[in-house]
């Protein structure tokens, strides 16, 4: 400290501050909540914070997206089909390619006379690719969502049962589920769909069969560890019964490890369910996901990418939407990261 | 150690057999008779071929005998490939599978290693985000949409390499990229959590401390450290490959297990799909055990657990 | 032979051709297949590629030629027929020079031992009831369980007078008898040989013997397989292909791939890829005797109404369905026997009579008329149905186009589809479990009756519950009927009444398929029944 | 004496979530040749943080070093490339960390541990560098170092892992041995037994220590000086004696009031209410007011200066102004004060002027 | 004090099966905590204090052995209602500050937790108005409730620990090591707390530590744990001044003492369990040497003791 900077130190500066005790255990700032302190850092998290938008604006394009235009998901008319895309406004922006101009160089539309404009083309049987593809996004997401959420119950109550009671409870659940993963998944899930009537049911069963499995493997880690955190053995000297334990203190606490994986569930559902079309086990047409969108079109791959492209892109975008909450979820959730 | 294995060997047949019987009576319930070109046959020859193949005995019957023949080694044949036994074709094609899938994996898991490695020394700059948008899209992007593309723009347009079959080594290029894209972004990401958590251990600092250079210490104390856990998802991976090549044999035109276990299942050949599961089951449980061994072998803080 | 199902129906990747050497192109082929061989034993296939394989490596008595026409194979001669009491009996001679592959000849009890093979119940083939279509003496009830003479398969009317004299008794007889006798069912297998191979028969190259223009000299299973000329074969000079290489690729583009980039000589097509090689030299389509059909089960209170199944027959838009869907040569049919198959005693097309079907002018403004009618008459103003089809990708194709064009034509109407694997799919249509399913069906020997037969009350192919007296009259009078041209008409006349009169069945189109072709390929000859393709014609020229 | 290491105007940041966190501000302190000065100072007062800049492994991001020097012959450790600073960092300074149980690596033999440091620094061969290993485990008082130099760390107590950590800190013969809390995980007889060792080892090889702890027991034991740290400042320091029976800096008086000692009777102890400042905004004036019974108006301006009490002794407390009122410290402190009158205190400048 | 006999402990044994081996915690342990009084528990590290402690309060059944307290045993066969009343009367205190706290509970919720489970507020007003006095008493205040766990410092989460155990009116409370993981400032705080309460509920403690300086300025007699048992037993004073068993000498010699000059004077003793075993093979056992002084030595040795006393 530079002497200059000393003012004169007159004796009054000496006199007892009263320094107000109660001050003394003050916390700065507003109160925060593990929630609003992990949405505090999700919110930094650039990554998070795009594929959080990503995620609401198909979300949206799901819902509204086949509103968007007049056509419908089925409507078919063989005199336009397999149109290349095309958006006004956009088609003359030539590198985009959404000029109507197949990979030959044919304008599709001038060739076919058509007037209107298919902004994701239309396919085999003129039906509009747009329409088909939020409405296939609307399914997938579903199947995803429902999937996950069936893993999510499973998951939960068996993993938490198996941790929570120990002991012999958890032996014998455990050796299940080492019988389980044991049968390969694939095969698993094909006889479920062809045992039960095809379609976004079954399929939704098929891949909760063994979908919950890594939830309840989570779940089980988790609450192995905090059921003798001190906290919990705190509520217990307390007199609490097994369900306040559990539902006060050990849920809440792996909720947030529970929610990670769920973000991680859902891509890969989103992913089998492609994956099952592409065996030929998908939903009812015409309805269609996004994988039987893909799947149909990938005969045609190259000659006409669109009817692959913008399917791929949105699934790829899904994926890559939650995969990106997924980690951001997993950075915000990060007790190493708290103090 | 040899006790301890001894030990994991029981638990495993038991395993084996109730996947076995779970696998056996699953497949009872698949609808349909396993024979070709069933509309050309009548009912009283379907019965015929029934009858031939045991198949109306009562189930427990058919149990009963199928695990007989089991312990004694005997799959039984093919209903759709007349006469071949069940262990010839798996034995014909799984060393296409094999050898696609160690590649796959060799290669992406020395890929998928670089990459997380590459993203935790450098977090949160650009090559971390561009190794993970890498990784990411490894995993978004449909395997079968990457081999086609492939096949037509390397293959076809460019001319660099074969566009199908399984005759040597250049041929195992493209499916081995396309299969190995998902595995290195698995493991890139893996990874990468690994050594982000590695470096922040004490140890590092210690071993910076001591005056190791940078690279000594990513090579000598971080890599190691981190790897490990990457061994308890090589295990159920090793199986999704060898099963989950399907797609790609299909593209590839490579005639492996994993494109003959799901037409077996779609033709109802009964015997192949008890085989090849039990195959793969049998592969599954070995393959955790190898990973649990070997994570004894590699984690010394396991080794003298696991030696009591 | 083979049966067309709905499975097939995707774009079949047989394909052919050679890789040239330099000046004289060398004969070597190179060719695609869909699927693995299941069986190389004449009594057990039962598939399309089996059958095309046995073609090219064994032979029968007979063997189609370019034009489809049975020519001599192991007959040497065409044989001597003797009528007594209702029964024919042919005598053939054996070629001196036919031989198998590790020189020992050919016998007539080479023939006889194969077919009662086939006959035997403990071997039975799938395809026994061919005897019985060509006539032969017991055939039919060898294989009838409950009949006396069930598993006696001596009795078949076959005898082996000498090594080389086969004879056959028939108690009818057929027009297409010699065609039958080119299906593989009929070729002969080496009895000794067969004898000490046991289990082993057939299943490696080295457990089978050869009689055809090739020999098999590699299998794969699950890759493929090749095939190199047979210097044993009786006609080896006229063969030219040194060597055939068969893969096994189940993508088309895969095929197309491999195609562009010289590796294969032929590759089959898929709508989408048509687009694209339309006008190219290479590209060819062929149609097919395969037709591909709707059955309309009348156990449906609503499809048991025949104004009801006429809409449906009008409403459905073929020309879109194979001019943009399939795209590969299929011709829309309102008819169910097909063109370009049978040729009757004028040697002129069965489909004559009426080229473009039934109610051919016929369309959407009728079927509305017939809907209301029907709907009227049920008493009903809406109908739901339920759609069975296979989990193929073609398969479901076709059904959304089916659904949208009834539900879009036909108010209401509402469709379901149910996409189920194809033994689920049979499972459920044999019980009848379906309104409308879909139906393909290929020929087994070249005569409209291969077709017809199916839809007689109580047949085993008729799961739609259709029952016509005038229908079976005609049918199992023209099966009896010598005269053929009398025969012809009265199975012209059963056509009609299954679909103009009764409307059993929609008929939606006749196979087409396209593909690609190098045109050094010459003489790749293709057949309507029985195997896809010969190649002992086939040269390698100008490569 | 020789200084052999010296601190000036040592401030370190961190750049966090929640904004700049100043975890040291203005530290400055120096080593001499053999001695152990031990830092205390509770928990967050940038102990370890002074300790990892000197030996330079402040993580950055997010940490840096905002200004200062680090003196260490003749050079500044702050402004050292990385690589120069790996030459020095185990050869010349080594670092000795809190938890054995975390600090080695647990799939290495400790052998190899320790050998790492004699390769690099010594390029010894391996044989040399491992018989130089079981020598060292030898004198941190491992028994059978024959055997156990190819053990792994899990196969350790954690006092004998202390003692692998000290040995590979000591592999070098540095001239600087920085413990950084290397007992406070560790039972209080193996606590003994480390401190007995380090002892031994210095007497032997000379080594100066910088010894951290909040254990004033410890400090007591090892300390031949003592500087006493409160968010991110030192508030007093001086030798071991005048700290403990002449402390003048009331966040002092409250460490040492807050132990009892063998003879505590039944008297309360001297409790230092409230928690630590947070360092992201630290408060004006002294940082300790807020917590100081003694606080004077001032205490809440003006950070207050050092205060020279003796040529080792100087605390940073404005009561030592002349103008302050003679504040009584607690009673048990009194208690512990003998004979060490006081001289009257002189406030130091910056660069060491003195004004009266 | 008066001498009235709060808990008795008798023969507690707690053996727990780690694999195939069994881990012998607790191995007999006998004594007694008198009303009002702080019972100190000291040793090494892994010698089973905490097991004693959470063995005690029933967070384990005993493998043998019985815990009598206010005349009734603990372990017997109780119904949850009985169990419950039993959880009113004795609380626990834990070691770790960041671990004892549920990080998803508000401070309030934390605190009232044992008001809830044991319905001791009448309405939500009444159960905030018992939180705000409770925070009060251990030097917080109303602010805190509505804040979270990891917004507070260690000897904070320590404090609201403490308000949590009190919410009951517990007569007796376990501490397990309740100031190890403090700052040094920050112990006496707890310290001070864990007095003041004493004096003004007349509560007992069972103190658990191995700072020893901290043990003996809170206890008024300690326990010294040596491998599940206890070797010695005393008053503090008596227990410092004049400790008998070899181990707790090693124990107090080995503790530094924030006084520079004794620092340099103290010589450690050093304690071999395998020297010290009794040759005879016989087993020590608990014995009185002085009134309240309580060594484990053998028959031989007692009569030594008794002879310099
Ligand atoms: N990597 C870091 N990132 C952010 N802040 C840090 C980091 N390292 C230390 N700090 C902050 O610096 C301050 C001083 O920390 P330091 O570790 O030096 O404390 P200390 O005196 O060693 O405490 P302890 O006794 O707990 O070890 C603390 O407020 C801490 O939060
Ligand atoms: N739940 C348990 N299962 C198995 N072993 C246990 C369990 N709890 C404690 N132990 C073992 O019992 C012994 C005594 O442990 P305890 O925690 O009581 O020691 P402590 O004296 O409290 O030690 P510290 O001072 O480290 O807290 C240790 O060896 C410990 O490993
Ligand atoms: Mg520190
Ligand atoms: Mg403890």
């Amino acid at each position: 400290m530079r002497q200059e900077q000393l003012p004169d130190l007159t004796d009054d500066m000496f006199q007892p501050a009263d320094i107000d005790s109660s001050k003394n255990e003050e916390i700065a700032g507003e109160s925060t909540g593990f929630w609003k302190d992990a949405w505090r850092r999700l919110r930094k998290n650039l990554g998070a914070i795009i594929g959080i938008v990503i995620i609401v604006v198909l979300s949206l394009l799901a819902i509204f997206g086949p509103m968007m235009n007049e056509y419908s998901y089925h409507e078919q008319d063989l005199m336009r089909a397999k149109l290349p895309a095309k958006v006004p406004g956009l088609e003359n922006v030539g590198f985009l390619g959404l000029n109507g101009v197949d990979i030959r160089g044919v304008d599709q539309y001038e060739a076919k006379g058509v007037d209107e404009y298919f902004w994701f083309g239309t396919d085999e049987f003129g039906r509009d690719q747009w329409t088909r593809v939020w409405q296939g996004t609307r399914i997938s997401l579903f199947i995803a969502l429902a999937a996950a959420f069936i893993d999510f119950v499973i998951g939960v109550a068996y993993g938490g049962i198996s941790a929570f009671y120990g002991g012999r409870v958890d032996n014998i659940l455990q050796r299940i589920i080492e019988v389980l993963v044991g049968i390969p998944n694939l095969i698993l899930i094909i006889l479920f769909i062809l045992i039960f009537e095809p379609g976004i049911l079954s399929i939704i069963l098929a891949l909760a069969v063994t979908g919950w499995i890594g939830m309840a493997r989570i779940v089980r880690g988790q609450v192995l560890k905090l059921k003798n955190q001190e906290f919990v053995l705190a509520s217990r000297t307390l007199g609490a019964s097994d369900g306040r334990v559990i539902g006060r203190h050990l849920i809440p606490n792996v909720l947030g490890q529970i929610i990670i994986t769920t973000m991680f569930t859902i891509p890969n559902a989103i992913f089998f369910e492609a994956f099952l079309s592409f065996i030929g086990l998908g939903i009812r047409p015409p309805e269609a996901s996004l994988g039987s969108i893909i799947n149909n079109g990938f005969s045609s791959l190259q000659i006409y990418p669109h009817l692959v492209l913008y399917p791929s892109i949105v699934i790829s975008l899904l994926m890559i939407a939650f995969n990106l909450v997924g980690d951001g979820l997993r950075d915000a959730f990060d007790p190493k990261l708290r103090k | 150690m040899g006790r301890y294995i001894g030990g994991r060997v029981v638990s495993m047949l038991v395993t084996f057999l109730i996947i076995a019987s779970l696998t056996f009576f699953l497949m009872k319930l698949l609808p349909g008779t396993p024979f070709n070109n069933q509309e050309k046959m009548s009912e009283s020859q379907i019965q015929q071929m029934n009858e031939k193949y045991g198949l109306n005995d009562p189930v427990p019957v058919q149990y009963v005998t199928y695990m007989t023949n089991l312990f004694k080694g005997d799959l039984g044949v093919s209903f759709q490939q007349d006469g071949r036994s069940v262990t010839t074709i798996i034995g014909e094609r799984i060393g296409p599978s094999a050898y696609l899938g160690f590649q796959s994996l060799l290669i992406g898991t020395i890929f998928g290693l670089l990459l997380g490695i590459i993203a935790a020394l450098k977090h949160n700059t650009f090559l971390d985000y561009g190794s993970m948008i890498i990784a990411v899209l490894g995993i978004s992007i449909p395997s079968f949409v990457i081999a086609g593309m492939m096949q037509y723009w390397v293959g076809v347009k460019w001319g660099m390499l074969p566009v199908a079959y399984w005759e040597g080594f250049e041929y195992t290029i493209m499916p081995t990229i396309a299969i190995a894209a998902a595995v290195t972004a698995t493991i890139a990401r893996f990874m990468r959590t690994e050594m982000l958590e590695v470096l922040g251990q004490d140890y590092i600092t210690t071993a910076k401390a001591k005056g190791l250079t940078s690279t000594a210490v990513v090579i000598k104390h971080t890599i190691r450290n981190a790897s490990i856990p990457i061994i308890t998802i090589m295990g159920p991976m090793v199986v999704a490959l060898m099963t989950g090549t399907l797609v790609i044999e299909q593209i590839f035109v490579i005639p492996g297990l994993g494109e003959k276990f799901v037409s077996s299942i779609m033709t109802n050949d009964f015997p192949i799909i008890m085989g090849t599961t039990l195959f793969f089951s049998i592969l599954f449980i070995v393959v955790i055990l190898v990973v649990d061994v070997l994570y004894g072998i590699v984690d010394p803080r396991i080794r003298l657990a696991g030696g009591k | 032979g083979g049966g067309g199902n709905n499975n097939a129906g995707e774009g079949g990747n047989e394909g052919g051709n050679a890789e040239g050497g330099e000046g004289k192109s060398e004969q070597v082929l190179n060719l695609l297949e869909s699927a693995e061989i299941p069986s190389m034993d004449t009594t057990q296939a039962t598939d399309a590629t089996s059958f095309n394989a046995m073609n090219q490596i064994f032979e029968g008595l007979y063997r189609l030629d370019e034009n489809n026409k049975p020519v001599l194979g192991m007959a040497a001669d065409e044989p001597k027929e003797e009528e007594k009491d209702g029964e024919t009996v042919y005598t053939f001679t054996i070629r001196d020079d036919a031989n198998w592959s590790d020189g020992t000849p050919v016998t007539a009890n080479d023939f006889i031992f194969a077919w009662k093979k086939a006959m035997n119940p403990d071997s039975l083939s799938q395809y026994a009831s061919m005897f019985g279509t060509a006539g032969i003496k017991n055939a039919n009830a060898i294989i009838t369980e409950g009949d006396p003479l069930y598993g006696k398969v001596d009795e078949l009317g076959v005898k082996a007078v000498d090594d080389k004299t086969l004879e056959i008794t028939v108690t009818q007889k057929v027009p297409y008898f010699k065609s039958l006798l080119t299906f593989a069912t009929f070729y002969p297998q080496p009895k000794d040989f067969v004898e000490k191979q046991g289990d082993k028969y057939a299943l490696e190259t080295d457990t089978m013997l050869y009689n055809g223009p090739f020999v098999m000299s590699e299998w794969n299973h699950g890759d493929g397989w090749t095939f190199e000329k047979n210097p044993e074969y009786w006609d080896n000079e006229t063969v030219s292909l040194e060597k055939v290489t068969y893969k096994i690729v189940k993508d088309v583009a895969t095929g197309v791939n491999l195609y562009e980039t010289g590796k294969v000589d032929r590759a089959g097509l898929s709508a989408d890829f048509v687009d694209q090689y339309k006008g190219n030299e290479d590209f060819v389509t062929r149609l097919e005797p395969t037709m591909f059909f709707l059955r309309l089960n009348q156990k449906n209170e609503a499809l048991a109404n025949t104004n009801i199944r006429k809409a449906l027959y009008l409403a459905y838009d073929r020309e879109g369905l194979v001019n943009v869907l399939l795209n590969n040569g299929s011709v829309a049919a309102k008819y169910f026997v097909p063109k370009e198959f049978a040729f009757g005693p004028n040697g002129k097309d069965f489909r004559e009579f009426a080229p473009d079907g039934f109610l051919a002018d016929k369309g959407a403004e009728e079927a509305k008329a017939a809907w209301e009618k029907g709907l009227q008459e049920i008493g009903k103003d809406s109908v739901d149905l339920e759609f069975l089809t296979t989990d193929t990708e073609l398969a479901s194709k076709i059904a959304e186009y089916a659904k949208e064009q009834f539900q879009t034509k036909l108010e209401g109407l509402n469709v379901t589809i149910n996409k189920q694997p194809w033994k689920q799919f049979l499972e459920l249509e044999t019980a009848g479990d379906f309104d409308i399913s879909t139906g393909g069906w290929g020929p087994d020997y070249p005569d409209p009756m291969t077709f017809l037969y199916m839809f007689e009350t109580g047949a085993d192919y008729n799961r739609m519950n259709y029952t016509s007296e005038k229908y079976d009259k005609l049918v199992s009078g023209a099966k009896k009927e010598t005269d053929l041209e009398k025969r012809w008409k009265m199975m012209q006349d059963a056509e009609k009444v299954l679909i103009e009169e009764d409307f059993a069945i929609v008929p939606t189109y006749q196979r087409g398929t396209a593909s690609l072709m190098k045109p050094y390929v010459k003489n790749y000859f293709l057949h309507p029944f029985g195997a896809d393709t010969s190649l002992k014609w086939v040269k390698i020229e100008g490569k | 004496m020789e200084k052999i290491l010296e601190v000036k105007d040592l401030h370190v940041s961190f750049d966090t979530f929640g904004g700049e966190v100043k975890a040291v501000r203005g530290v400055n302190l120096h080593l001499e040749k053999g001695e152990t000065l031990a830092i205390v100072g509770e928990s967050g007062s940038g102990k370890s943080v002074t300790s990892k800049a000197i030996m330079g492994l402040i993580p950055n991001p997010p940490g840096r070093i905002k200004e200062g020097e680090i003196l260490f012959g003749g050079k500044d450790l702050a402004k050292m490339s990385e690589k120069e600073l790996q030459s020095i960092r185990g050869s010349e300074i080594s670092m000795i960390f809190q938890d054995p149980m975390t600090s080695l690596n647990p799939t290495m033999t400790v052998g190899k541990q320790i050998m790492e440091g004699l390769i690099k620094h010594q390029r010894l061969s391996k044989t040399e560098a491992k018989s130089r290993a079981i020598e060292l485990l030898k004198l941190v008082g491992i028994p059978n170092p024959d055997t156990r130099v190819s053990q792994y760390p899990h196969q350790f107590s954690g006092g004998m892992r202390q003692r692998v950590v000290i040995a590979i800190a000591l592999a070098c013969n540095p001239r600087i041995l920085i413990a950084d809390e290397p007992t406070t995980a560790l039972d209080v007889t193996i606590q003994a037994q480390i401190l007995e060792l380090l002892r031994d080892l210095q007497e032997k090889m000379g080594t100066s220590i910088i010894f951290i702890t909040h254990d004033l027991g410890v400090v007591a034991n090892i300390a031949d000086r003592v500087a006493v740290m409160y968010a991110g400042k030192i508030v007093e320091t001086g030798t071991v004696d005048e700290i403990f029976y002449n402390p003048q800096h009331p966040y002092t008086w409250g460490l040492l009031g807050s132990m009892p000692s063998l003879d505590t009777s039944e008297e309360e102890l001297i409790a230092i209410p409230g928690s630590p400042p947070d360092l992201t905004d630290p408060p004006k004036g002294d940082a300790f007011a807020p917590r100081n019974p003694y606080a004077m108006k001032i205490d809440t301006e003006l950070e207050p200066p050092l205060f020279k009490i003796s040529d080792t002794h100087y605390a940073a407390t404005w009561l030592l102004h002349e103008k302050a009122p003679k504040v009584e410290p607690p009673e048990a402190i009194k208690k512990r004060m003998k004979g060490m009158a006081s001289s009257k205190p002189t406030m130091v400048t910056k660069d060491g002027e003195r004004n009266g | 004090m008066a001498n009235e006999k709060l808990l008795e402990i008798k023969n507690l044994k707690q053996h727990f099966k780690v694999g195939k081996s069994v881990v012998k915690a607790v191995d007999g342990l006998t004594f007694d905590i008198y009303k009002g009084e702080t019972f100190g528990l000291v040793g090494e590290s892994g010698c089973g204090k905490s097991t004693t402690g959470r063995t005690i309060i029933r967070l384990y059944d005993a493998t043998d052995g019985e815990v009598i307290f206010d005349g009734e045993n603990v372990h017997g066969k109780k119904n949850a209602k009985e169990l419950k009343k039993f959880n009113r009367k004795m609380q626990m205190i834990f070691q770790d500050p960041y671990a004892s706290l549920n990080p998803r509970m508000t401070v309030a919720d934390i605190i009232a937790e044992g008001i809830d489970i044991h319905g001791l507020a009448k309405n939500k007003e009444e159960r905030m108005a018992r939180v705000h006095e409770l925070l009060e008493t251990v030097g917080l205040n109303k602010e805190h409730a509505n804040r979270y766990p990891h917004e507070f410092s260690g000897g904070q989460r320590q404090r609201i620990g403490i308000a949590r155990a009190l919410a009951v009116d517990p007569e007796f409370i376990i501490a397990d090591e309740p100031i190890s993981a403090l700052d040094v400032s920050i112990q006496a705080q707890v310290v001070n707390l864990m007095k003041k309460l004493q004096r003004e509920k007349g509560l007992t403690y069972l103190f658990i530590a191995h700072d020893l300086s901290m043990v003996k300025y809170i206890s008024d007699r300690i326990g010294v744990m040596y491998q599940g048992e206890i070797v010695e037993l005393a008053d503090s004073d008596e227990l410092y001044a004049d400790p008998l068993h070899p181990y707790t000498q090693s124990l107090l010699s080995a503790i530094p003492l924030p006084d520079p000059e004794y620092e340099r004077s103290r010589t450690r003793k050093l304690y071999d369990s395998e020297d010290y075993a009794p040759k005879s093979g016989e087993k020590r056992v608990l014995r009185e040497v002085k009134k309240g002084h309580w060594v484990a030595c053998t028959e031989e040795e007692y009569e030594q003791f008794m002879a310099t006393v």
